[in-house]
């Protein structure tokens, strides 16, 4: 695994929802180094801090990589407009991603902006995936085509009821847990979400690995800023999210250490 | 051709530009994208004799043309620095720099003395940290305080010694006169000016320290006028840094008065930065025929 | 119905923000896009007792979000404020502040004896100017020479009595401290930090001073850090000032302990900046439902 | 006169010489109220201050003005990447211009990027107008055809003899003021030319006026940064250039005050 900086060209700008984009770019060297659940730490003209988004599918065969935002400031507010034949300021990709089994079933649980990342672990795995997605209201709801089409099974949920289940995706994760069919959960999303995924796959005896989020610095390990409490053999210490992650083995994260 | 070397105590750098305390891990993080021998130097992530767990996040916080850090001096210990970074440091790297703190003068006394028989080439002693409660910036707020840090470390070990300073203070150049007098051999300034952030949403600072130091581009301004300051104040060389980000920056700090500078938060936003300033610096020399840097080292010419 | 008004000292603000002395001339200059009247308050140019010719030029350098400026409290003396500016500022405008400034303690007791009789609603003493070699920020890194001054001054004039502070300094609340206890009203900052250009082709300092004074958004963060210091460490109300482009970063420094906040170089760029941070502020507050502005001035919740 | 804030579209973009570029925006209220040796304070997108650019045209019928600048640093730069179709931010017009008598014959003098703010006396004045135009060398050469298409006549001189009389524009305006014919000299340039204007004004008994730079702040009077030392009835003292002038008349300014 080795990472690359430089600026690589936009090639498909999509608006997903109010505020989420999708943007595919032309990064062979990337594409072919890239897993599922990496991430790239993007740069934006007049920010000091470059953007951590993270890898939405890797087409090796074609390039690209493809990254789904959303805007929660100024500065994915001015990468938001840069448009087709434009070029994206990519650090990546960074970090480690999922360590998916050969051949066994799994599911990947996203939740609202959490959900990009699963999609590469969708394509990859197809039949023997079991997406389960959480939205705030049918408006948030992005990708749902793409996991119907790859997956072997999609179940939305939205907080308040508009599309799909009504709640959260712990009513259906513990259910299809209950099968005994799966062998790991996959999941991205906000804290509270990753929480009681955690609590779930732990009664159902199911591993599960997390993708987490901090506030970035340099992104390669070096400035030491993005930490989240990890625990290791009974010793707890500040993991580096964009180095050490972002995806952590569940049992090893502590909640707002 | 010119001759990018630069000589502080006694310690040659291939090139002036350093890689900064904590913004550049212990130099591992970049080799994927060049060697850490295109740097004159790196001033490794600062240690502490024991390991120490950090502050909680966030640590980090943007502001305009700078950011915040409130890292808290997360390190595996002098003793793992040494075993697990050292030996690879040095194959790599060229001048390799401990950044040394600590909450009572002890602290800096045994990390010194476990550092003075090893192949570390200078030692930084960070009198400057603004994020622990213990120690760091209290040492370096008073010529009392950074004086003797300076004076017990100096006992300590044969290595050149470094003083890393504060600009939180009302003149610098009394702390680095207090440092020189007691034996350091070149100080570096400066470390990060104190600031907060607010989330306007929470009420909450956004930084879980609530108050963090300032880097960038931002504090260029102030870091010039201080080494300046510095410059005419002490004879020991400097190590100029604060928002260096681009080789005019360079150019500007060392006329000020530094023999080398250090960068950091720029390597964030361009990890190339190092290597485009050591670039822009030699055309520098080149177009105005300057064939070695203590040409403009210091050469400001005030009104 | 939101509402804007805060109150320091006596003296009611329609709104809480006031453009910062030293870069809103006497209110004379913007009156072409929008009259005075829209600003909560004016901080007038900074005046000593008698007409003062100021620095040579150049005075100005831009800087990474930021500038310096080196004016050196140019200005046609405080009877010629009183008898040209003030008529005209008292008919147009809100709050008029009047930023008093002098080499020794006695200008300072004579320009605050000559404006005690007059028409404006404050005064600010300003023992921060950075660009003076007499004066100005000599007086405010010490606690003796801000007392001094402050104490001095408050026995000149019943006007309610701003002190504004300098951010070069170790520990801005014992000099915040300092002057509440001579009898400071209320107390604004901060004032600029001192930095340096130089040009890299002729070696020259950009500013004929050599120094000036760093401000705009650059110092933003800076700026708040003290402000949360110091309204925990005094009771009078304060001014915040350093920085300040957008709503947000009213808000916030509101959030750190601003009881009203001042804009300066943020008008150079946008001279409607003062009218957007009022609308935003407004904006906010209906959004978030507050009805008034002591509801979030010093509600920072530290971690 | 009064002063305007706002975006104006630009409807023409050229480039004069090598780093050196015309823009004509669409700004119908500003043209309206500017005078010939006015200027602008022009807004660049990530830069604190805005760069104050002389007008060099005033089509009042129209409702354009053309500024002509010169790349100094990275703000005119960024300045000069704007294309047709994009807007300048514009704080103008600005300051005093000059004063020019009506029916009188009156003789503009520009040196280098200095040139293009005397294009507007040409364009009032036309048969009553000399022009004296300095440059540095050929490549420098700016604005020659309309000056020559306006004026009565077009005097051109290069530092290196490349074009037209070789050396200073000192000869030229000598040799002219010596008719006694004209009445007026206004003059923008580098502060030598400008010293040896109004010398040469001087010993001609010619009044001069000339246009001022200096490193500016708001550019309407308030912050005071941009003086320049100016002397009335034997009392020195710093004026504004943007407020003051940037147009003073030369027996005023002190120079290197």
């Amino acid at each position: 695994m080795s990472y690359f900086c430089g600026k690589y060209p936009i090639i498909e700008r999509k608006t997903l929802a109010k505020g989420i984009y999708s943007m595919i770019v032309d990064a062979p060297e990337l594409a072919e180094e890239a897993q599922a659940g990496q991430f790239a730490n993007i740069g934006v003209q007049g920010f000091t801090l470059r953007r951590p988004i993270s890898i939405c599918e890797i087409d090796k065969e074609n390039g690209t990589l493809r990254f789904v935002f959303e805007v929660r400031g100024k500065g994915t507010a001015a990468l938001s407009r840069l448009v087709e034949g434009e070029s994206l300021d990519i650090l990546g990709p960074l970090g480690n991603g999922f360590r998916i089994p050969e051949g066994k079933k799994i599911i990947v649980v996203g939740g609202g902006i959490g959900t990009p990342p699963m999609l590469e672990i969708a394509r990859q795995t197809t039949s023997l995936c079991t997406a389960i997605l959480g939205f705030r209201d049918y408006s948030r709801i992005i990708l749902k085509d793409e996991y119907e089409e790859l997956c072997a099974k999609t179940v939305l949920c939205t907080d308040d009821g508009s599309v799909g289940i009504h709640g959260m995706v712990t009513a259906p994760l513990a259910e299809n847990l209950k099968t005994g069919d799966y062998s790991l959960v996959c999941a991205c999303g906000p804290e509270p979400m990753l929480k009681a995924v955690i609590k779930t796959c732990e009664e159902n005896n199911v591993p599960c690995q997390v993708s987490l989020e901090q506030r970035m610095g340099c992104g390669v390990g070096a400035c030491v800023v993005c930490s989240c409490m990890t625990v290791r053999n009974g010793k707890e210490f500040y993991s580096r999210v964009c180095k050490d992650g972002p995806v952590f083995n569940a049992e090893e994260v502590r909640f707002g250490g | 051709m010119v001759d990018l070397s630069v000589r502080i105590a006694g310690v040659e750098f291939p090139n002036p530009v350093i890689a900064a305390s904590g913004t550049y891990g212990n130099g591992e993080c970049y080799t994927d994208l060049y060697p850490l021998s295109k740097l004159g130097g790196i001033s490794c992530k600062g240690m502490t004799i024991e390991p120490k767990l950090g502050n909680p996040p966030p640590r980090i916080a943007e502001t305009y043309s700078g950011i915040l850090n409130s890292v808290g001096l997360q390190n595996i210990g002098v003793h793992g620095f040494i075993e697990y970074y050292l030996p690879t440091l040095k194959e790599e790297g060229n001048v390799i720099i401990a950044n040394v703190a600590g909450a009572v003068i002890d602290d800096y006394i045994a990390a010194a003395e476990a550092l003075d028989e090893t192949d570390v080439d200078m030692i930084e002693l960070n009198i400057s940290c603004p994020n622990v409660k213990q120690g760091g910036a209290s040492w370096g707020v008073s010529c009392e305080g950074a004086g003797s840090v300076t004076s017990a470390v100096r006992r300590a070990t044969k290595k050149p010694l470094i003083v890393k300073l504060t600009p939180n203070v009302t003149d610098i150049t009394e702390i680095a006169k207090a440092v020189e007098a007691e034996g350091a051999d070149c100080i570096s300034l400066i470390n990060t000016l104190l600031g907060m952030r607010i989330d306007i949403n929470s009420h909450r600072p956004i930084l879980k320290n609530n108050t963090g130091g300032l880097s960038g581009p931002a504090v260029f301004p102030v870091a010039v006028r201080m080494v300046y300051q510095c410059y005419k104040a002490v004879n020991i060389p400097i190590i100029g840094m604060g928002g260096i980000s681009v080789w005019e920056d360079a150019i500007e700090m060392m006329l000020a008065g530094a023999t080398a500078i250090q960068m950091g938060t720029a390597i964030f936003n361009d990890p190339y930065s190092p290597l485009k300033v050591i670039e822009g610096i030699e055309e520098y020399m080149d177009r105005n025929n300057i064939k070695s840097l203590t040409e403009i080292i210091g050469q400001v010419k005030p009104w």
